[in-house]
């Protein structure tokens, strides 16, 4: 029943510690802009904005989409403000294809961002309650004992994550917009670099960025004369759980593989690991790939390590992962995960760069949040499904 | 279009101060909510709106997640934004064909803070909010403009209100309802001139939840469904001096939009926090003196934030079910002075 | 850093304070207003259509579009478009006394601006009045730069 | 104010934000700190599946319902999972580097979490047999820091396959 959907225009901020030379507005604009830009459109050619971002406790300011509206040209129009946590710029790009596909509209911009140098995401994510102990330090607090949980259970070499982190910032040195550049990274100094939550070192820990990504999305009837040929939504889906519940499985959330598995049957596909030419996936920390490997089902449970170890994630593998460093080595919170379905969505429009893998035509875009318990993702193609 | 119901509605008994937590305070009126649509779990999709600053904390909606029923996973989405706009989304996603049933829920508890200074963070961070303007002083310098710019008076304004509380009697999740006078409504003080406190809306905690559901599975469990016939929303600009403040483009827009205009309306729910707003939107969304606005008595008795949108949506289902009305349009707003605005016409045949 | 705790209706209650001193950088268009500011000086910015925005913005509200590079000195003095009183002032605003929250259109300007009127009593407001800026002794661009506007003469009418 | 020179363009602003809030516990979390208070952890257990959950948040999750039957737990547990922190943290007054540990107490379903004291950290690991250190007597309150960590017991480790259904 829904009507198809494409990727018209992508647009990104190059992202870095501290955007100084931006206001908020500004920051989006950017984005959005290229994004405009790219689909050869102009905001008078836009239907409705969706944005997205997560707690307005990093910027201060309270549903931000309120100052936005003028910024997002959104006067006039319809303005949808998703918030999903961490996967939130995933769930938002399908809020607004959903636009599209319900036949609602012919072109909606969708936009996030995070300006996470206005405050600091230590405190953002870790305000203290009143009466309670806080003794979770930020999101490396609360996902590290869940890396020594999967440790332990896999018997994963300990190098995996170091190898990830080396995969994830090197690639990032064929992304132009990516926030760690460090084209000194090698094994070592990945590997003696200080642990700050053991067992996640420093270099194995997503940086705190400032930036924004939009994406225009059309109807078929809609399609406009960018420079690139669109990417087409072939299927997307949305998993939630509750956060801590008695039997969870939280290394290998439920909602994660049932939210995969919903996204291929949507999309045909049978075998991921043999149909995705390549996948973005939300890996904040390095040891997140091979545990997403298994959840996405790329790789048997307590087999996703031999898929970095035997280099199939790399730019050259038959499962190349985060080709663009992913957030690994760019994270505006709000944005990191739309940014993973742009990649995505670049990979098969050829517009990647240095970074593209020649020849991609599905791409898997995926984003998590909360306690890993909130999951986006989406499969766009080349060909119109 | 295709066709989507709402069959049921439930809402919390809303008082100054709730002291459960949001799970505590939403979970019986999920589990009410669904009892009475007759829809059997899992939903084919659920979406709630709140927003983490009225208690200060983040993350509210993923600790209310516990109240959804969100075992075995669910296909779940949240707007930062009044549960009306979640309703949206859910409606948009009935509309694709990928679901058939939505749970819709929204809470807010603004009794933990100074709820007008609160507010002041939703304004510009770099020449508004800094000064710290309060919802309630913004609200009065648009009554003060409608008063001035129209030629209107104050007395009308107090109309407003007890006509409201008059009709919050029959409501009885309202906190506050009775018969009032309007000679001793203007002869108290100003809260923020033009305005006087009964003309703000109380503030209290609670919330709401609605059921939407697909043509015939809406047909099989609904005697008599709230089918909503059009659903639109626009934004306008955020500085309050390049807008004009006596009129409400945006909500004339999504009414047009959602076809307001086709046909005659028995009942309209608005969300207008502040007695002047009814007046705008009304004028805005063209409604005759013979509109039965508010029966519930509206945002001047219960203004839950984050449920209250939501709330007027289910108040006019409400009257659509139970066959006091055939034709009803509902009104949500968000943002200082009416910037934002969702319309949604309900019909019952 | 034990918070006196209490209890309301036979729940634990405790103060809670959510505090961050947010630093924004403020991009290109209002670096010019807040540079000015603090000369004392007030700017807005001409849109592609003619109109002139103050407080100028990156974008048209109307279209969208980029804002031109204009950036006209207006005011200082303007117009009480609508106002409302603030008879208890809260702690962070502007004034501690008694004072109104108007629109203020500047001389120049096609939209208004938000700030505080101290005025002195209710009675001496009036939509119409003009109006001034009185500036900080010691400015440091921001909008707090200017403390308030007051009547531009006693009584405020024209 | 801002922090540019006079001469130089203003770039950034300060905004700061300071928002008062009187915070209510809720009525599961604040009879569990009553108990807290006098000593003793209690739980609720799920009327459908029977797990019991600590600190109670008034519901099982996994089954959308009100918990009501309070459970009194031992202070004793078992590591099932931690983190070494190293890295300070805003809202955090342990002196770092502090082991940030999951532990299942002796009669709950769900972990706990909370700090392991009083071993060196290389000595922290899944399966050790650890007790509550509970501030003295006359200093018990309704607040979570009535606990001030864990510590470990001359017990037994746990074997890993018995913890990993709570991993």
């Amino acid at each position: 029943m829904a009507s198809p959907c494409a990727v018209i225009g992508i647009g990104q901020t190059h992202h870095t510690a501290r955007r100084d030379d931006v206001s908020i507005a500004g920051l989006v604009r950017e984005a959005a802009l290229r994004a405009l830009e790219d689909a050869a459109l102009d905001w008078r050619d836009i239907d409705a904005v969706v944005l997205g971002k997560a707690p307005d406790m990093f910027e201060g300011v309270m549903m931000p989409e309120l100052y936005l509206a003028d910024a997002l040209g959104a006067v006039g129009k319809p303005l949808l403000r998703v918030h999903t946590a961490g996967s939130v710029g995933g769930s938002t790009a399908i809020v607004a294809a959903s636009l599209i596909q319900a036949g609602i509209h012919e072109r909606v911009l969708t936009v996030a961002f995070e300006k996470q140098s206005e405050s600091n995401a230590m405190w953002a994510l870790t305000v203290s309650t009143p009466l309670q102990a806080t003794v979770v330090a930020g999101a490396g607090g609360y996902f590290s004992p869940l890396i020594r949980g999967y440790m332990r259970r896999s018997g994963a070499p300990e190098d995996t994550g170091i190898r990830v982190a080396l995969k994830d910032r090197s690639n990032a040195l064929k992304n132009p917009y990516a926030h760690l550049r460090e084209p000194d990274i090698s094994f070592e100094r990945v590997a003696s670099s200080p642990m700050l939550w053991d067992p996640i070192r420093f270099h194995e820990t997503c940086p705190s960025s400032d930036g924004a990504c939009a994406m225009v999305l059309s109807s078929e009837r809609a399609l406009s004369r960018g420079a690139h040929a669109p990417a087409w939504v072939h299927s997307t889906a949305m998993r939630s759980e509750p956060t801590q519940f008695a039997g969870q499985e939280k290394i290998n959330p439920l909602a994660g593989r049932e939210c995969a598995k919903e996204l291929y049957r949507k999309a045909g596909i049978r075998d991921p690991r043999k149909e995705i030419d390549v996948a973005e996936i939300y890996v904040p920390f390095s040891w997140f790939e091979p545990m997403w490997m298994e959840n996405l089902g790329f790789a048997p449970e307590g087999d996703g390590w031999k898929m970095t170890y035997e280099g199939a994630t790399a730019l050259d593998g038959d499962m190349p992962v985060n080709c663009s460093g992913g957030v690994l080595s760019s994270n505006p919170i709000g944005a990191s995960g739309m940014l993973r379905f742009a990649e995505a969505a670049m990979q098969v429009r050829g517009q990647a760069g240095e970074h593209q893998i020649d020849g991609a035509r599905v791409a898997l875009g995926h984003a998590y949040g909360g306690g890993s318990q909130f999951f986006s993702m989406w499969i766009v193609g080349s060909a119109r499904p | 279009m295709r066709e989507v119901a709402i069959v049921s509605f439930s809402q919390s008994r809303h008082v100054r101060r709730d002291t459960r937590n949001e799970v505590e305070i939403l979970m019986p009126v999920v589990h009410e909510v669904v009892e009475r649509s007759g829809v059997a779990r899992p939903f084919d999709f659920t979406c709630s709106g709140s927003t983490d600053f009225l208690q200060g904390q983040p993350f509210a909606f993923v600790m209310a997640l516990d109240a959804a029923g969100a075992w075995p996973p669910i296909a779940e989405s949240h707007v930062e934004m009044d549960g009306a706009w979640a309703l949206y989304e859910a409606w948009v996603k009935l509309q694709t064909g990928e679901a058939d049933t939505a749970l819709v829920y929204a809470f807010g508890k603004s009794s933990p803070g100074d709820l007008p200074e609160v507010l002041s963070r939703q304004l510009d961070p770099y020449v508004l909010a800094p000064l710290w303007p309060d919802a309630v002083s913004l609200a009065a310098l648009q009554a003060r403009a409608w008063l001035e710019q129209k030629g209107r008076s104050e007395r009308e304004l107090a109309e407003v209100v007890v006509r409201s509380r008059r009709a919050a009697r029959a409501n009885p999740h309202a906190l506050l309802s009775g018969d009032l006078e309007v000679e001793k409504l203007l002869a108290e003080p100003y809260l923020a001139a033009p305005l006087r406190r009964h003309d703000a809306p109380p503030i209290c905690d609670g919330a709401a939840a609605v059921v939407l559901a697909a043509g015939d599975v809406a047909r099989r469990v609904c005697k008599r469904p709230a089918w909503i016939r059009g659903i639109d929303h626009r934004v306008e600009a955020h500085a309050l001096g390049a807008r004009d403040l006596t009129a409400s483009p945006s909500t004339r827009i999504a009414g047009e939009r959602a076809g307001v205009g086709r046909g005659a309306v028995d009942v309209a729910e608005l969300h207008a926090p502040f007695s002047h707003q009814e007046w705008i939107l009304r004028e805005a969304l063209g409604l005759g003196a013979g509109v039965d606005v508010n029966p519930s008595g509206g945002a001047l008795c219960a203004n839950p934030m984050m449920a209250a949108g939501l709330i007027r949506i289910g108040e006019a289902a409400r009257r659509i079910s139970d066959g006091t009305a055939r034709r009803a349009v509902a009104h949500a707003t968000s943002g200082p002075c009416l910037q934002q605005n969702l319309v949604c016409v309900l019909e019952g045949a | 850093m034990k918070a006196p705790i209490t209890e309301v209706d036979g729940v634990l209650s405790a103060p809670h304070v959510l505090e961050y001193p947010y630093r924004r950088s403020v991009g290109p268009v209002l670096s010019r207003f807040f540079s000015a500011l603090r000369e004392r000086k007030i700017l807005g910015v001409r849109t592609r259509g003619g109109r002139v925005l103050v407080p100028p913005s990156e974008a048209d509200p109307e279209t969208g579009t980029a804002v031109t590079d204009d950036f006209p000195e207006v005011g200082p003095g303007g117009v009480v478009t609508t106002w409302s009183w603030v008879s208890r002032p809260r702690e962070k605003q502007p004034l501690a006394h008694p004072f109104a929250w108007a629109l203020i259109r500047l001389d120049g300007a096609d939209t208004a601006l938000l700030h505080a009127v101290d005025a002195g009593d209710i009675d001496s407001m009036r939509t119409g009045m003009r109006v001034r800026p009185r500036w900080r002794a010691e400015t440091a661009g921001e909008i707090g730069d200017i403390t308030c506007f007051e009547p531009e003469r006693a009584g405020g009418a024209r | 104010m801002s922090d540019s020179d006079d001469a130089k363009p203003v770039k950034s602003i300060k905004t700061p934000m300071r928002l008062a809030y009187q915070y209510t516990a809720g009525q599961a979390t604040s009879r569990y700190l009553r108990g807290i208070g006098q000593g003793r952890i209690l739980g609720q257990r799920c009327p459908s599946c029977k797990k019991v959950y600590v600190p109670p948040r008034g519901s099982c999750p996994r089954c959308a319902v009100a918990t009501t039957e309070e459970v009194q737990l031992s202070d004793k547990g078992t590591v099932t999972t931690f983190a070494i922190v190293r890295v300070p943290s805003e809202n955090i007054s342990v002196p770092l580097p502090f082991a940030s540990v999951h532990i299942l107490l002796d009669g709950a379903d769900i972990p706990f979490f909370s700090v392991v004291q009083g071993c060196p950290l290389d000595q922290v690991r899944i399966g050790m047999r650890v007790r509550a250190e509970w501030v003295p007597r006359e200093e018990l309150a309704p607040t979570a820091t009535s606990i001030r960590w864990f510590v470990p017991i001359d017990e037994p480790d746990v074997p890993f396959e018995k913890l990993e259904a709570a991993l």
